[in-house]
C-alpha cells in the first residue's frame, strides 16, 4: 500500500517534469528530497571555499611563470611560461636551508609549547584551584602585547647584554645571537598562551571517568594525562600543534632580528624570501616561486602530519 | 633574575661612546682574519667577484679575508638590524653597508665609528675631496667629521623610449641633447603628450612613484620639489641636515605649491582646479598615487608608457637587449626652474634625489678587526676597485671623474649612459636626513600624496604639514 | 593485605552529603557486597576507596595503612566502572593490558594474562575489537577483564554485570567467586541483583543515603534484617509490611492479628510497630497444610496475578474498597495489601476470596517511629488465651 | 608528587609553562614598562631620555604626541573616543573596524569550512590542504599576493577610468591601496582569507571531538539536522570556538604585517602599525608607551568579551 | 499506527553479523521483550527500527509504511539508549525536555510533561543537576524521562533498568506498563531481567546469534520452549538438561530413566533426545507427597548449598565422581549434576545422598541434535509396564 502511493507520487511527478526546466525540475527534486538539497549545498559550499582559498595560489603560480619583466597588465594566465623560476630561485637563495631552519625552528617550538601547554591545559581544564582564573588572565594578557613590546628587554637578554645579578657573582647573560634559542624561547612564550587556551577547552571535555580508570588502573595523574587525555584529545593537540608550527613557520618580527639573516645563522624562511628583493627592484615572479615552494610542501606535510598524529595519538603511539 | 640596567635607563648594553673616536692602528695586519661585512645579497651573490678585486685591484693582503652577510634589501629592515645590533654593542659585524638616507641617526648616536678621527688623513680628504659632494654630506656628523665611506650612489634619471619619441617627430639630435642638458617640465609634459598622442596604442604617458611612503618624501617630491627652487627647510647648504628645531620650515612656499599643483596637471589634466600654467596635463595615470618603483616600471618595461623616472637598477633591466636595447633613451630630471632663478642654493635645474650606499664600521669590533677593516675600505676606494665593481655589482663609481672613464662606458647596457648619471650626480640633493626624519618623511608622505589625489588643496596640505614638521622639529 | 577500613567517612558535595560517616570493616579477603537504592553513595564510597575521590571528612585504611589521601595507583586496588568507561581509542587487547603495561610486564605475561582474563569473560576472538564495535555486555565484560588481568589486593566493582544477560551473570558470577578463592582477595561489590548479592557475598552492607544501615552475612540481613529499610530492600519482591499497634495480646490492626506475648519480643504494649512479612510466608489455607505455625486466618481479595514461570506473584486486597497502588507503595509503612507468592500450580485467580495465613516463624516486628526490628519470628506458639484455630501445631 | 594536594599539584604543573612565560614574557614587559616612563631619545648613545613619569601617557591621550605618530587620511575616521583624541582615536577606530569586520568573518566562514570539512567525502584531505594552504602563507606573501591583485596595471582586479573592472563599479576605486576606506576593506579581505583557516581547524577539531552517539539520541528524538547543529554541535563547540574567537580578535586587535606589505601603516595605522612605526624611528619610549596602551585596550575589548561569553562557557 | 515489522532483515559489519534475515512482526501497542545473551544483536535490532542503522538487507515497516532508509525523526519512536548517552551540556530539565523543545511545545507543556516524568523516574528536586553530578541509576533514569515526556507511536528501550536496585525496578516497571496502557503505544524492549521479560511484556522474542528462536507470550517461553536455546535461556536459574537415547519405554541415560510410549510424543525410539527439568520442578522423595506424577526416583547426593532467603539452589551430583563444574556447563547437553530449588526451611545439607523425582507434567524433551523440542510435559501416567512405584496418583 505504501509502495503504490510511492509509485503514484513518483507517476505524477514524471508526467510534470516533462513541461519544466531544469533548474525547476532540480528544484522540484529537492523539495521532495532534502538530503539531495544537503548535498548540493554540500558542493556548492565545498566549491566556493576551493576557488576563494585556492585562487590566489593560482595567481601566485601565474605569477611565479610568468618573467619578471612581463609582470604587468596581468590577466588570468600566465604571460609566458618560465618554469625554470623554480630552479632560479635555489640558484639565487639557498632556499632549502632557510626551510630547513623554518622547520627546526618550528618543530622545537612545537614540541616545547605542546608540552608545557598540555601541563598548563589539564591544570587549568581539570583542576579547580585558587587562582585560576586570575592566571589564566594573565597568560592570556601575554597575547595583548605586540611583539615589538618584549623585544628591545629580550634582545639584550639574548646578546649578552643582560646582567645577572646571582648573589656576589655577575654574569652577563649567554650571546645566543644567530643560534635557534633566541628565536624558539620568545616564540614558545609568545605561541603558548593559545595552545594552552585550546587545550584547556579539549582536555576539559574529556569525561571523568576515563581519567579515574586509568588512574585506578596504576598510572599517575599526568600518565593518565599522556596515555588517555591527550591521545582523547588528539584533534584538539594536532591542531595546536599545526597552528603552532605554522607560526612561527611564518613568523616575522623575531626570525628578522635575532639572527644576521643568513641561511647559516638559522634565519627561518621569511629571511629567505626577502633575501630575493632588492633595495628597489622585486624579482615578484623569484618570489611568488619560493612562496610557492616553501607553502605548498609545508601545507601539505602538516595535514599529513596532523593525520598522522591524530592517529598515532589515538591509535597507541603511546603504546610501549 | 634582576638586571644591571633596571627600570629602563636602556643604555644600548656594551656600547660606549668613546670607542667610536679612538684612532685605529692603521699598520698591516699579521695573522689570517676575516672581517665581516653586512652588505646585501647582491654582495653576497658576487663575493667571488667582489674578494678578486680586492687583493687584484685593491691590493688587499693576502691574509685578510672578507665574509659578507646578506642583510635584508628591504632598507628599513635592514636599518632596524642595525640598530639592534649596534644599540647592544655586538663586535660583529666589522663593517656595515649603510644606505646614505639613514647613516646621520646613526652618526647622531654615536653607533659608528668616526672616521675622520680612525682613518689615515689621506683616506678622509680623498672622499672629501673627490667624491660625490651630497653623498658625502650624508656621511658627515654635525662637526663635519667623516663616519662612513661612499660605496656607491644612486641617482634617479628621466628614461624614455626613443622608438615611440620618434613617433611624435623627434630624432637622435634631440635625445643627444636631452642626454646632457635637461628640458624642462613644461616641455616635458608637452613632448610626452604629443608621444601619447603619436602612439595611441600606448597606455600612459609618465610613469613615477607617488605611493605614501618613504621614496616619495625622499625622492619623487623632493625632485619635483627642490626642481622648483623649493626646500624643505629652507637653504639646503646651511639647513638639510640640521640644526633641528633651529631652521625655517619652507614646504609652504610657492615653489613647493607650484610642484605640486604641477603633478596634479599631469595626473587629472589641465582642467584640475589646482593645475599648474603652462604643463600639458593628463600626461600620467591616477595609478601612480599607489605606485613604488616597481610597480611603476612594470608597464614601461612592458613597453605601455613613454616616459619613467627611476633609479639606474632600472636601466640596467630596461636597455637590456631583449627589452629596449638602444631604444633605451634616459636623461637627467627635468626641471621646473634653472638653478639659477632658483631661490636656494641647490635647488632648481635637473635634480636628482641621491640614494646610494656608505660603508661604515662598527665601533665595537676588536681592534684587530678594525684594522683589517681599514685595509678593506681603502681597498674599495681604489679606483679600479671601484670601476671593477660598477662592472660587477652595478656600484656606480662614487667619484665623478671616474664616470667619465674609458672602464666605465665599457660597462654592459648602463656604461652607455654614464653621462647622463654624472649630471645627475652633480646636481643630487639628498633628503634632509636627521634623527627626527623619519617621523617626518611619513608625514610629508601623507600630505603630499593627499594632496596629489585631490583629497586637499596644495596649499592646506603644505601648511598642515608645516605645522607637523614644526612640532617634530620641536619636540627635540 | 587487603582489609579496607573506613573510619568515619563523609563526602560532601555542594549541596548533597553522598557518603556520611560511614564506618565499615571489611576484612581481608572478604566479598563484600553494596547494595542500597539508586544515589545511595555506593558509587562515591567506592570511589573513595580507589582514591578517585577525597573525602571531606574521615579515614580510609588499606592494608592497616592510611590511605586517605594516597593516589589510586598506591592503593593496589582494581576497579570495574559502573558507567565501563572503555579507553576508546584502544581496542580490546589494549583496554585489558593498560594497568600490565603500564606495570612493565613483559609481552608474554601480559599476552598470557589477558588471554586468561578474555577467556573468563568470553571474549575470545574480539581481542582487536575496537570499543564502538562491541555489544553493551561484550564493553562490560572487557571492563571487568581490565579489572582480573592484575592480581591486586583490593577488587572494587561497581555493577560489573548489569548489562549481562542471565546465563553469563551465573557464569561470570562463579568465575568472580573462582577467582576470589584463588586469589583470596578482598573484593567490594556493588550490585542491584538480588541474587548476586545473596549467593555472592560474604557480607552484604546495606546503605541508604549515604549512611550504612546494616551489614551482615545474607541469610541474617535476609531473615533478620536490622530496621525497616534492610527488610524492605532485601529480598524481591519485597517483604509486605502492616501497621498496628501492639496489644497485650500481639499485634492488632483492623484485618490482621497476631497473637503473642509482648513480654516475649522484648516489647511493650501499646507501642506502634509494623509487622513485616515476606511473600513466600504467606500461605492460603489450601497450602497451609505444611505450616507448622500459622497465624490466625486473614480475610483477603486476590486483585493482581503476576505469573513469573517458577512462581506467581498475588496481590491480595485486605479491605475491600482498596486497590493495588503499585505507585504510592512506600518503603515500610502500612498497606491494605498483602504480596503472596504461590505455585505456578496453584488453581488461583483473579478476585477470588481467599483468606491466608503467615508462618508466625517468619513474622518480623519493627518499631514504626524508628523502624528498628523488634524481633524477628515469633515463638512457635501463640500465647495462651489466644486461638491457635485452624492452624495444625507441631512440636518442632 | 601525587601527594601534593590538588592546588599544589595544579602549581607545579604550571611551573614550567610559568617559568618561561615570566623569563620570556613578563621581564621584557616589565622591562618596556620601564621604558614607556622616560623620554623618547633620538641622539647619544643612550636609547631613552630622562625619566618623565606618565608623561607619554598624557601625550598620547591629549593628541601632543600624534605629530610623531602616522595618521590616517579620511577626517571622519578621528572620530572621538572618550579619553583619546587625534591619531589614537583614529587608530582604535581603524583597528576595532578591522577587528569586527574580519572575526564576524572568519568566525562564520571558518565555521562552514569546517562543517564542510567534518563531512566524509573522497578527496577530503585534499580540501582539507586546500583550506589550510592559506594560513601557512607568510605575510610578506599574502602582502605580495594581494598588493599586486589590487595595483593597477599589474593585477587584473583594478581597472582605468577608461576600463573599470567589476569590482570599480561596485565602488572600488581605482588606487584602492592609497586610499584607507578601500585599503581597509582589502586588508580585511586578504586577513579573511588566510586566517579562516585558523577558526576552521579550531572548529574541526572541536567537532570531532564529540561524541557521536549524542547525535543519535538527538536524532531518535526527531531533530532536524538543523537542530541537532543548534542543539548539539553548537554549544558543545562553542567553548573551542569561543577560544578561537577570542584569539583572532586579540590577532586582529595587533594586526600589523599585512597592513604593512599592502597598504602601509601610513593608509590604515592601527595600534600595531604605531607600535612598530615608532619601534623602528627609534622612539622606544613612545613605542613602549603605545604598546602598554594597546594592550589596555586590547585587554578591555577583551574582558567585554569574556564577560559577554562567561554565561555560554564557564571554561574561562 | 505503531505496529513495527521486520522483514528478512540483515545487518552485517565488516566480519560479524550483528542480525541476520531477523522476521518480526509487533502488533501495534504491543509490550515485546527482546531477550538473548550479550552480543545477539538486541541493539542493532532497535537501531535498525530507530533508523540510526541502516539494515544491510531486508525491509522494515513501522505503521505499515516503510521505513527503511527514513531517518530516525521521522519514524516517530522514541529510545533509551543503553548507553545512556545524556547530554553532558545540558541540565536535567533540559535533557528530558529536549525533544518537547525541538518540536516547539510550549513552556507551560513542556513543564508539565517534564514534571509528571520526572515525577515517574522519582527525580524531582534533581532538574538542575547537570549529568555528571548524578549517580550512575540517576542518570538512567534521566534517559528514561526523556524517553517517556514525548508521545511517541513507539518506544524502544534497551536496558532501561540496568543500573536501577530492585525496588526502584520494580517501581519502573509498574510505570512503565501503566503507562503503555494509558498511551497504547507498542512498547519494544531490551532486557537481561528475566522477572522483567515475564511480568512486562505481552510477548517476548528471544534471539540468539543475530537469529529469532521464539517469540510468544512469557509463559508460553516458559513452559513450551521451541528449543533447547530458549529453554536454556528463559528461567532462572536455568533448566536442567540431560542427555539421553529415546527407548521404546521412554527416556533413558545411566542414571536417569523417565517412562513413556515415545509415540505419544511424536518421536522414534533409538532418537538421541535431551531432557529438561527445571529446578522447581525436581523434587526430593519428601517433598514429593504433594506431587501427581512424579517420576522414577533418581539417585544423587547433594554438592553445594547456594541459599537465596526464599529458596535455596540445591546442586545434585548424579554420578558420585562427578564435581560441580560451573563453568563449563554449556547450553543443553549432557551434564552430571541437576540443580534443584527447595524450601528454605528444608533440613537438607551438603554431600549428602538425596533421591529425586521429576514432575512428569514439567518434563520437556528435545532432539538433541537440532534442539527442537519435542515435547512439553509427559502423559499423567507412566505407560504400562513402567513401575509408577513411590508417586501417589491422583485424578487432577
Ligand atoms: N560498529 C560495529 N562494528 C562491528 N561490530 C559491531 C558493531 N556494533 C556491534 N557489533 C557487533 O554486533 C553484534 C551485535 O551487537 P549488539 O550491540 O546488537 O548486541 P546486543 O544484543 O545489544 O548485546 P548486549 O546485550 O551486550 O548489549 C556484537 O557481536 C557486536 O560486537
Ligand atoms: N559530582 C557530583 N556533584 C554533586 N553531586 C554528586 C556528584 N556525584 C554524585 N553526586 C550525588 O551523590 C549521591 C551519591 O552518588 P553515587 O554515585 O555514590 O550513588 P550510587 O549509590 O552509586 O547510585 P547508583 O546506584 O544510581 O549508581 C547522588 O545523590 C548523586 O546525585
Ligand atoms: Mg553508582
Ligand atoms: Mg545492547
Amino acid at each position: 500500500m505504501a509502495t503504490d502511493n510511492q509509485q503514484g507520487a513518483f507517476e505524477t511527478n514524471r508526467d510534470a517534469e516533462i513541461k519544466r526546466g531544469p533548474l525547476e525540475t532540480w528544484v522540484g527534486k529537492v523539495i521532495k528530497n532534502p538530503k539531495r538539497a544537503y548535498r548540493s549545498m554540500f558542493y556548492v559550499a565545498t566549491v566556493f571555499f576551493l576557488v576563494t582559498t585556492l585562487f590566489p595560489f593560482y595567481w601566485l603560480l601565474v605569477l611565479a611563470l610568468t618573467p619578471n619583466n612581463l609582470i604587468s597588465n596581468m590577466g588570468l594566465l600566465p604571460k609566458g611560461f618560465n618554469p625554470g623560476v623554480f630552479v632560479t630561485m635555489f640558484e639565487r637563495v639557498p632556499f632549502h636551508l632557510y626551510m630547513f631552519n623554518s622547520f627546526v625552528l618550528g618543530l622545537t617550538t612545537t614540541v616545547i609549547v605542546l608540552l608545557l601547554a598540555s601541563l598548563a591545559g589539564y591544570v587549568f581544564g581539570r583542576l579547580r584551584f585558587p587562582g585560576r582564573t586570575f592566571l589564566m588572565l594573565a597568560i592570556l594578557a601575554i597575547s595583548y602585547f605586540p611583539p615589538a613590546a618584549f623585544f628591545l628587554p629580550l634582545f639584550q637578554l639574548f646578546t649578552g647584554g643582560t646582567n645577572l645579578v646571582l648573589g656576589p657573582i655577575t654574569v652577563s647573560s649567554p650571546d645566543l645571537f644567530n643560534t635557534p634559542a633566541p628565536m624558539v624561547l620568545p616564540f614558545s612564550a609568545l605561541f603558548m598562551p593559545l595552545s594552552i587556551f585550546i587545550l584547556t577547552t579539549f582536555y576539559g571535555q574529556i569525561p571523568d571517568g576515563l581519567e579515574d580508570a586509568a588512574r585506578v588502573e596504576g598510572t599517575t595523574r599526568l600518565g593518565a594525562l599522556f596515555r588517555v587525555i591527550i591521545p582523547l584529545s588528539a584533534p584538539g593537540v594536532a591542531t595546536a600543534g599545526v597552528l603552532t608550527f605554522i607560526s612561527v613557520y611564518n613568523e616575522f618580527f623575531f626570525s628578522f632580528l635575532m639572527n644576521n639573516g643568513e641561511a647559516s645563522s638559522w634565519a627561518p624562511i621569511v629571511a629567505g624570501i626577502l633575501k630575493y628583493q632588492g633595495q628597489f627592484d622585486t624579482p615578484y615572479n623569484l618570489m611568488a616561486a619560493a612562496s610557492i615552494v616553501g607553502v605548498l610542501p609545508v601545507a601539505i606535510l602538516v595535514i599529513v602530519a596532523q593525520e598522522r598524529i591524530v592517529s598515532g595519538l589515538t591509535a597507541g603511539a603511546l603504546k610501549e | 633574575i634582576s638586571s644591571t640596567n633596571g627600570g629602563g635607563e636602556g643604555n644600548g648594553g656594551g656600547s660606549t661612546d668613546s670607542g667610536t673616536e679612538t684612532a685605529i692602528d692603521t699598520g698591516e695586519v699579521t695573522e689570517d682574519i676575516t672581517v665581516q661585512i653586512a652588505g646585501d645579497s647582491r654582495m653576497s651573490d658576487n663575493i667571488q667577484g667582489i674578494r678578486e678585486i680586492l687583493h687584484n685591484q685593491g691590493g688587499l693582503a693576502d691574509n685578510i679575508t672578507v665574509e659578507v652577510i646578506a642583510g635584508s634589501q628591504v632598507t628599513n629592515n635592514r636599518q632596524n638590524q642595525y640598530q639592534q645590533w649596534l644599540g647592544s654593542g655586538r663586535e660583529e659585524p666589522t663593517l656595515l653597508l649603510m644606505d646614505s638616507g639613514w647613516t646621520i641617526p646613526f652618526i647622531a648616536r654615536n653607533q659608528i665609528q668616526n672616521l675622520s678621527e680612525a682613518l689615515p688623513d689621506d683616506m678622509v680628504s680623498t672622499v672629501e675631496n673627490e667624491y660625490f659632494q651630497a653623498s658625502v654630506n650624508t656621511a658627515q656628523g654635525e662637526n663635519g667629521d667623516l663616519y662612513g665611506i661612499p660605496m656607491f650612489p644612486d641617482f634617479p634619471t628621466m628614461q624614455y623610449r626613443k622608438d615611440l619619441l620618434r613617433n611624435a617627430g623627434y630624432g637622435d639630435s634631440d635625445f643627444e641633447k636631452w642626454a646632457t642638458e635637461s628640458m624642462s617640465w613644461k616641455q616635458f609634459s608637452k613632448v610626452t603628450k604629443e608621444a601619447m598622442n603619436a602612439n595611441s596604442d600606448t597606455q600612459y604617458g609618465y610613469t613615477f612613484q607617488a605611493s605614501v611612503y618613504e621614496g616619495l618624501s625622499c625622492c619623487d617630491f623632493n625632485e619635483f620639489m627642490t626642481s622648483y627652487g623649493g626646500a624643505y627647510f629652507g637653504n639646503p647648504e646651511e639647513n638639510l641636515f640640521g640644526p633641528i628645531g633651529d631652521r625655517p620650515i619652507t614646504v609652504d612656499e610657492q615653489p613647493v605649491i607650484d610642484s605640486i599643483k604641477m603633478v596634479r596637471t599631469f595626473i587629472n589634466g589641465e582642467d584640475d582646479k589646482q593645475a599648474l600654467d603652462g604643463i600639458t596635463g593628463g600626461i600620467a595615470p591616477e595609478a601612480v598615487l599607489q605606485w613604488t618603483e616597481e610597480p611603476s616600471r612594470k608597464p614601461f618595461t612592458g613597453g605601455d608608457a613613454i616616459m619613467h623616472r627611476n633609479w639606474p637598477y632600472s636601466i640596467t633591466i630596461n636597455g637590456a637587449e631583449d627589452v629596449f636595447g638602444e631604444d633605451l633613451g634616459v636623461m637627467p630630471i627635468p626641471y621646473g626652474v634653472s638653478a639659477d632663478e632658483a631661490q636656494y642654493p641647490m635647488t632648481g635645474g635637473p635634480v636628482a634625489a641621491l640614494g646610494g650606499w656608505h660603508m661604515a664600521m662598527n665601533p665595537n669590533a676588536p681592534s684587530k678587526k678594525k684594522q683589517a677593516g681599514v685595509q678593506v675600505l681603502r681597498a674599495l676606494m681604489q679606483p679600479d676597485a671601484a670601476l671593477a665593481n660598477f662592472g660587477l655589482q652595478g656600484w656606480i663609481p662614487p667619484r665623478p671623474s671616474l664616470l667619465d672613464s674609458k672602464e666605465a662606458s665599457n660597462v654592459d647596457v648602463i656604461g652607455r649612459y654614464t653621462q647622463q648619471l654624472k649630471v645627475a650626480g652633480e646636481n643630487a640633493i639628498p633628503r634632509p636626513v636627521t634623527v627626527v626624519w623619519p617621523q617626518q618623511s611619513s608625514q610629508i608622505a601623507t600630505e603630499v600624496n593627499a594632496a596629489y589625489a585631490q583629497e586637499k588643496t596644495p596649499q592646506k596640505a603644505m601648511s598642515d604639514l608645516k605645522s607637523t614638521l614644526q612640532q617634530i622639529e620641536n619636540s627635540q | 593485605m587487603g582489609e579496607v577500613n573506613l573510619e568515619d567517612v563523609t563526602k560532601r558535595y555542594e549541596d548533597v552529603t553522598a557518603v556520611d560517616k560511614m564506618n565499615l570493616e571489611i576484612r581481608d579477603g572478604e566479598f563484600v557486597c553494596l547494595v542500597g537504592p539508586s544515589g545511595c553513595g555506593k558509587s562515591t564510597t567506592m570511589e573513595m576507596i580507589a582514591g578517585l575521590t577525597i573525602p571531606t571528612e574521615g579515614t580510609i585504611y588499606i592494608g592497616g595503612h592510611e590511605v586517605t589521601n594516597l593516589p589510586p595507583k598506591d592503593r593496589g586496588v582494581a576497579m570495574v566502572f559502573q558507567n565501563i568507561a572503555l579507553f576508546p581509542h584502544m581496542d580490546v587487547y589494549d583496554n585489558i593490558s593498560f594497568g600490565l603495561r603500564l606495570r612493565k610486564y613483559d609481552k608474554e605475561e601480559i599476552d598470557r594474562r589477558v588471554e586468561r582474563a578474555s577467556d573468563i569473560v568470553q571474549l575470545e576472538g574480539m581481542l582487536d575489537r575496537m570499543p564502538d564495535e562491541m555489544s553493551g555486555g561484550q564493553r562490560q565484560r572487557v571492563a571487568i577483564a581490565r579489572a582480573i588481568v592484575r592480581n591486586p589486593e583490593v577488587f572494587l566493582m561497581d555493577e560489573p554485570l548489569a548489562n549481562l544477560d542471565a546465563k553469563l551473570r551465573v557464569h561470570m558470577r562463579t568465575e568472580l567467586q573462582r577467582l576470589h578463592k584463588e586469589l583470596d582477595t578482598t573484593i567490594i561489590y556493588v550490585t542491584h541483583d538480588q541474587a548476586e548479592a545473596m549467593t555472592m557475598s560474604d557480607r552484604i552492607a546495606v546503605i541508604d543515603s549515604g549512611q550504612l544501615q546494616q551489614i551482615d552475612p545474607p541469610l541474617v540481613c535476609y531473615n533478620e534484617p536490622a530496621n525497616l529499610f534492610v527488610a524492605g530492600f532485601i529480598g524481591s519482591p519485597a517483604m509486605n509490611f502492616v501497621d498496628g499497634e501492639l496489644t497485650e495480646n500481639g499485634f492488632r490492626n483492623e484485618k490482621v492479628e497476631v497473637d503473642f506475648d509482648p513480654a516475649d519480643v522484648g516489647a511493650t504494649a501499646g507501642d506502634d510497630v509494623t509487622l513485616g512479612i515476606r511473600p513466600e510466608d504467606v500461605y492460603t489455607l489450601n497450602d497451609a497444610g505444611s505450616l507448622a505455625n500459622p497465624t490466625k486466618e486473614i480475610e483477603a481479595v486476590t486483585d493482581v496475578l503476576e505469573p513469573m514461570g517458577d512462581e506467581i506473584f498475588v496481590y491480595l486486597l485486605l479491605s475491600e474498597d482498596a486497590t493495588v497502588d503499585l505507585d504510592e507503595e512506600s518503603r515500610g509503612g502500612m498497606t491494605d495489601q498483602l504480596l503472596m507468592s504461590v505455585d505456578p500450580d496453584s488453581d488461583i485467580s483473579e478476585e477470588q476470596d481467599v483468606n491466608v495465613v503467615l508462618d508466625r516463624t517468619k513474622v518480623h516486628l519493627f518499631d514504626t517511629e524508628t523502624g528498628k526490628a523488634i524481633s524477628h519470628g515469633l515463638t512457635a506458639t501463640a500465647p495462651s488465651g489466644a486461638d491457635g484455630s485452624t492452624a495444625a501445631e507441631s512440636d518442632d | 608528587m601525587e601527594s601534593l594536594s590538588e592546588t599544589q599539584f595544579a602549581y607545579f604543573l604550571l611551573s614550567p609553562a610559568l617559568l618561561i612565560l615570566l623569563l620570556i614574557a613578563l621581564y621584557p614587559l616589565i622591562q618596556t614598562f620601564g621604558y614607556s616612563l622616560f623620554a623618547d631619545q633620538l641622539t647619544g648613545s643612550s636609547r631613552l631620555g630622562e625619566f618623565v613619569g606618565l608623561q607619554n601617557y598624557v601625550a598620547l591621550f591629549t593628541g601632543a604626541r600624534d605629530f610623531a605618530l602616522p595618521s590616517a587620511f579620511l577626517p571622519g575616521f578621528s572620530s572621538s573616543f572618550p579619553f583619546v583624541t587625534g591619531i589614537y582615536s583614529s587608530a582604535l577606530m581603524v583597528t576595532l573596524i578591522f577587528t569586527v569586520v574580519s572575526v564576524l568573518f572568519e568566525t562564520i566562514l571558518g565555521f562552514v569550512q569546517a562543517l564542510v570539512l567534518d563531512q566524509d567525502f573522497r578527496g577530503r584531505r585534499w580540501v582539507r590542504v586546500a583550506i589550510i594552504i592559506p594560513w601557512a602563507v607568510p605575510i610578506v606573501i599574502q602582502g605580495m599576493i594581494w598588493y599586486l591583485m589590487f595595483q593597477p596595471n599589474i593585477g587584473f582586479l583594478i581597472g582605468t577610468q577608461q576600463n573599470p573592472t567589476f569590482l570599480n563599479t561596485l565602488g572600488l576605486s581605482f588606487t584602492p591601496l592609497r586610499n584607507t576606506a578601500d585599503s581597509l576593506f582589502l586588508i580585511i579581505v586578504a586577513d579573511v582569507w588566510k586566517t579562516t583557516a585558523f577558526m576552521a581547524l579550531l572548529i574541526l577539531a572541536g567537532l570531532q571531538s564529540i561524541d557521536r552517539s549524542l547525535y543519535d539520541v538527538a536524532r531518535v528524538s526527531g531533530a532536524t539536522n538543523w537542530q541537532q547543529f543548534k542543539m548539539i554541535t553548537f554549544p558543545l563547540i562553542l567553548p573551542t570556538v569561543l577560544v578561537a574567537m577570542l584569539f583572532r580578535t586579540i590577532g586582529a586587535m595587533r594586526v600589523y604585517g599585512i597592513i604593512e606589505t599592502m597598504g602601509g601603516c601610513t593608509t590604515v595605522p592601527s595600534l600595531s602599525c604605531l607600535v612598530v612605526t615608532t619601534f623602528n624611528n627609534s622612539m622606544y619610549a613612545t613605542s613602549a608607551t603605545v604598546a602598554f596602551v594597546t594592550a589596555a585596550l586590547i585587554g578591555i575589548v577583551v574582558s567585554v568579551y569574556l564577560v559577554k561569553f562567561a554565561d555560554a562557557e564557564e571554561g574561562f
